[in-house]
């Protein structure tokens, strides 16, 4: 991996006069991912989901994108890019273009885990070539931040609200990774924008494999989350710390860990900055908590165990 | 004179009568100067459920998309779909009827109350046991319409038949040469 | 700004837009109550601070090096201070209102005596 | 020359997509539309058309998968039906308005619920303002070549709007006739290359497609959208002249069968419109001047023509294909009874909904339609604005 200060003089594909908030990561990962690409080799051409990313950075009559790039809607960010991508095989056949095009699309967990989940399944059966990237910010933050399945067990959402009787989502997360896993893709891989250097080698990658791959990035929001803005890659690399969010590749079906923390933090530590879990810190939420840190615990000895046997496809 | 004529196909989901319809479309419209329409009433029939399908033949542009028919000829495929389809509904009162059946004309006749139609009978399934290993009657009762009607000599028909099973490119000669068997036997032995 | 927005009859099909990047000229620094402020004499050229910028308002020479803030786009998020990894901080944040009338030496005094 | 062929209306479909050879194809299989991606997908595969065939695992992923084409620079094609076109909705508002010129075979069906795969219109009146250009064929022969000029039109750098070319499911999707195959070279010449504006994949000109348009912008899009629509009207017009002067068989609008002195008139869509030439024919040799007028392009609606050639008339009774749904009829009878109302003579107009869910129309039926415009005259009074053919129980 280049020098930051290499990657600096790139142009960037992603510019500013977006209107997203102050201190999201959104932006922050796609410049990372922006930044990885080898565009000295080939160019990019990007689909985005319906969400906050794409209405920030797509605000009629501005773009902040220095490279092709389509929206429609919020659940077809794959199918779309895969329509591209068929095109992009035409245009080679017939001589239209001698580019070497590679392809991105990317949505948030709202249009990745569930309203887009079968875009994404089809496209990767079909095995068009392009990345997913999956900025997943817990909850539909777009709209308000209401509970996806995505949304992790504990946090209160404005559909998974803490109340009198209900402390929040009462479901555990989505374990999308294994979804994804199921469709035997070639590369998948967990990042988190503030491991920069890991999030840019699993773009390279991922942009290097002739096939569909996936990325599933933590995507803090300081809005939905409830922590001040400057916090931001801080609360990532808590969520890494913490193995709330490991860091890890799925290479052929071959679990990789990139990451494993000297000293593991409690879960307590990424839980408290953040207000959506401010109610388990009350007295006799306790077992919410330790329930919490169980299922973290659970699947970090799942995946330790996974990358130990060594087993691929 | 008018080349008019309205036919009616009764068979089973799977034997064809809905191809056979369609297939003498396709040969009668080979003529110059003659129209044709083939189609079917559809369900969600699976195998071995009573099937119509319609053939309409005029020399003017057929515009009638409806079902509506008062047949000239009515095709039984199915020797057990007798009693069991009303084959006179519609029927013009000169109409024919062709039966697939191993019974003779008479009996035929007598069990679905003929009297007064002209009716003609062929086995053929026998027939395509013979030739083809299977009872797929809808190739040798084409054969028998051609006779019938007059529609087409025995080797008019055989041939069309065949090149179209050749140009669908996907049978093996053995099915080919004993479609063309089935339809040539049907022809003489209709009466 | 009294921009006078096109009519219906002028605008691109498909609100397609052809000019790539244009948002740089709508100017997202109005949303800052901070400012991060920055020390060169403390700066060790890491680009965490750029690496970091969800508002891509860290300016760069055509070395790759850092050479200040773009205050046209920077909201103020404070990540960069956050993350500049020197103990002796190379970026501080200041509020706007203690920045306003003042030169650029001024504001870093003013930043970083506190 | 072309070949006179004996194939269904969905082969006649596929034949022109076959034909025209587009760059992509996205489709998902939905009966009755379903053999025309199977027979696209079998001539890829015997090598007679090289288009990338994209089998999408769902109608919404399959108009995405086309904007997506589409954007990317070139053209593109697909196919449906009832449920699927529902389940598209969504994108052919985006499609529209993104001005993707994505042309598309309807083998029209009725929606569920009760689920019911026969033919009726429910799809094609339902996303009528979906921004769609909208022809309907009477026939294969038609639901071919307005396929092969559907390209044209839409393309047309005045419309830049995508079409959908629909024919009744079964009746004509599934009905074997005989029609004029033209040679794929001619279908080809004709339809020409394609140049798309504003390619995803010309990446030295990066473009943003479907940036989101607040309301100081929103309106303005919609109406710079409407023009396109409204253009296509007199393309429609010139693209059917020159398909007449390449292949024999000139397209307007409408068709006007027997109308010139009519009194009475039935004004429908679709392959209803055969049965009912035969029953004019028969009432005027018993010297009743019965007309039809038959209409080819539903959207963008061509109110002043039409109200040109029935104001003429003495009584008009519209035929829907669909449930009038709570409106006051169905959506032909009330745009051709606002139509009508600018004009200096206005006949009354009566409604009928026919044929839901394949229920058959025949020659009958259509006569009884006449005898009550017949009665109408006579007596000076409408009974039924609105009323049923072939329902079980009388209506109102």
């Amino acid at each position: 991996m280049a020098l930051l200060n290499d990657l600096a003089k790139k142009k960037e594909g992603l510019v500013n006069g977006h209107r997203l908030c102050p201190g999201c990561t959104h932006s922050v990962i796609m410049r990372q991912a922006l930044a990885a690409a080898d565009t000295d080799k080939y160019d990019i051409v990007i689909a985005a989901a319906t969400g906050c990313f794409e209405v920030s950075t797509g605000l009629y009559p501005y773009t902040s994108w220095n490279v092709p790039w389509i929206h429609s809607a919020f659940e077809n960010a794959a199918s779309t890019i895969a329509g591209v991508e068929a095109m992009y095989k035409v245009w080679k056949k017939k001589g239209k273009t001698n580019k070497d095009i590679r392809f991105i699309a990317v949505a948030s967990d709202g249009g990745t885990y569930d309203i887009g989940l079968q875009a994404l399944s089809g496209a990767i059966e079909r095995g068009h070539q392009f990345l997913y990237i999956c900025n997943d910010n817990n909850a539909y933050q777009n709209t308000g931040n209401q509970r996806s399945s995505a949304t992790p067990f504990g946090a209160s959402t404005t559909t998974s609200p803490n109340g009198t009787i209900i402390q929040g989502k009462t479901q555990p997360k989505k374990d999308i990774m294994s979804v994804l896993e199921g469709h035997h893709m070639q590369y998948i891989a967990q990042a988190s924008p503030s491991n920069w250097r890991d999030l840019m080698d699993k773009v390279k990658k991922a942009l290097d494999v002739n096939g569909p791959t996936y990325i599933n990035v933590i995507e803090p929001c300081t809005t939905g989350w409830g922590f001040p803005a400057h916090k931001a890659i801080e609360i990532a690399q808590l969520a890494v710390d913490t193995c709330v969010w490991p860091l890890y590749e799925v290479v052929e079906g071959k679990v990789v860990i990139n990451y494993k923390p000297k000293n593991k933090l409690p879960v307590e530590e990424y839980l408290k900055p953040q207000k959506r879990f401010a109610h388990l810190f009350k007295k006799g939420n306790e077992h919410l908590i330790e329930e919490y840190q169980k299922q973290v615990d659970k699947h970090w000895e799942w995946l330790l165990k996974r990358e130990e046997s060594g087993i691929s496809y | 004179m008018s080349k008019k004529l309205d036919i009616r196909w009764h068979g089973r989901a799977g034997q064809g009568a809905v191809t056979a319809a369609k297939t003498l479309a396709e040969l009668i419209s080979q003529e110059e100067g003659v129209y044709a329409q083939g189609f079917a009433v559809y369900g969600a029939e699976k195998r071995g459920a009573p099937v119509i399908a319609f053939t309409r033949i005029d020399d003017k542009v057929i515009r009638d998309h409806s079902e509506y028919m008062e047949p000239d000829i009515v095709l039984l495929l199915d020797p057990t779909l007798l009693g069991l389809v009303d084959v006179k509904e519609g029927l013009k009162d000169n109409g024919k009827v062709i039966v697939n059946t191993s019974f003779d004309k008479e009996q035929v006749i007598e069990e679905l109350g003929l009297q007064g139609y002209d009716v003609y009978v062929v086995d053929a399934n026998k027939i395509s046991i013979d030739a083809l290993g299977r009872a797929i009657p809808n190739t040798p009762m084409i054969g028998a319409l051609a006779k019938v009607t007059g529609l087409f000599s025995k080797d008019e028909i055989s041939k069309g038949v065949v090149e179209l099973l050749e140009h669908e490119g996907k049978f093996p000669q053995k099915i080919i040469d004993g479609n063309r068997e089935a339809i040539e036997k049907a022809y003489e032995e209709v009466k | 700004m009294a921009e006078k927005l096109l009519d219906w009859n002028e605008v691109l099909i498909g609100a397609t837009i052809k000019d790539p990047g244009n948002s740089r000229s709508y100017e997202t620094g109005s949303w800052r109550v901070e400012r991060p402020v920055w020390n060169p004499d403390e700066c060790i050229q890491c680009m965490f601070c750029w690496v970091y910028c969800p508002d891509s308002s860290i300016l760069v020479d055509e070395n790759g090096k850092m050479t200040g803030i773009d205050y046209d786009h920077c909201k103020g998020c404070g990540i960069c201070v956050e993350q500049c990894p020197k103990k002796s901080k190379a970026l501080t944040m200041l509020l706007e209102a203690d920045a306003k009338g003042k030169s650029e030496e001024e504001i870093r005094k003013e930043a970083f005596s506190k | 020359m072309g070949k006179k062929v004996a194939l269904t209306g969905n082969e006649a479909a596929a034949h022109a997509i076959r034909q025209i050879n587009p760059d992509v194809v996205a489709a998902f299989p939905i009966t009755p539309s379903t053999p025309i991606p199977q027979n696209i997908a079998q001539y890829i595969a015997d090598g007679k058309m090289d288009t990338e065939l994209v089998t999408v695992e769902s109608e919404h992923s399959a108009m995405s998968a086309c904007i997506g084409a589409a954007a990317g620079g070139g053209r593109v094609m697909t196919a449906t039906s009832a449920n699927g076109y529902a389940l598209m909705w969504e994108m052919l508002y985006i499609a529209s308005g993104a001005r993707l010129p994505i042309v598309m075979a309807v083998a029209a069906r009725a929606l569920s619920g009760p689920l019911n795969i026969h033919g009726d219109h429910s799809d094609i009146m339902g996303g009528r303002d979906s921004g769609w250009i909208e022809l309907v064929a009477e026939n294969s022969q038609e639901a071919y070549d307005n396929l092969i000029q559907a390209v044209k039109i839409a393309e047309n750098k005045d419309v830049m709007t995508p079409a959908l070319g629909a024919f009744d499911g079964f009746n004509i999707s599934h009905s074997i006739e005989i029609w004029e195959m033209e040679d794929d070279d001619k279908v080809r010449e004709f339809v020409g290359e394609y140049e798309p504006l504003f390619p995803l994949l010309k990446t030295e000109e990066p473009v943003t497609h479907g940036a989101w348009a607040p309301p100081d912008w929103y309106f303005e899009h919609r109406m710079s959208q409407l023009k396109g629509l409204l253009n296509a009207k007199d393309v429609v017009v010139n693209v059917g002249k020159e398909f007449g002067k390449a292949f024999g068989r000139e397209y307007g609008i409408y068709e006007a069968y027997k109308m010139d002195d009519a009194d009475y008139v039935i004004v429908a869509m679709g392959s209803v419109c055969g049965t009912t030439k035969d029953v004019v024919d028969s009432l005027r040799d018993n010297g009743v001047k019965a007309g039809l007028l038959k209409l080819r392009l539903f959207r963008p609606f061509p109110y002043k023509e039409l109200a040109d050639v029935l104001s003429g008339a003495k009584a008009i009774a519209v035929l829907d294909r669909v449930s009038p749904a709570g409106a006051q009829g169905g959506p032909l009878f009330n745009e051709i009874r606002s139509a009508l109302y600018d004009a200096n003579n206005r006949p009354p107009v009566i409604n009928y909904s026919y044929g839901l869910g394949g229920r058959d129309t025949q020659p009958v039926h259509i006569n009884s339609v006449y005898d009550t415009l017949k009665k109408i005259v006579e007596t000076g009074k409408v009974e039924k604005q609105f009323d049923c053919l072939n329902l079980r129980g009388a209506w109102g």
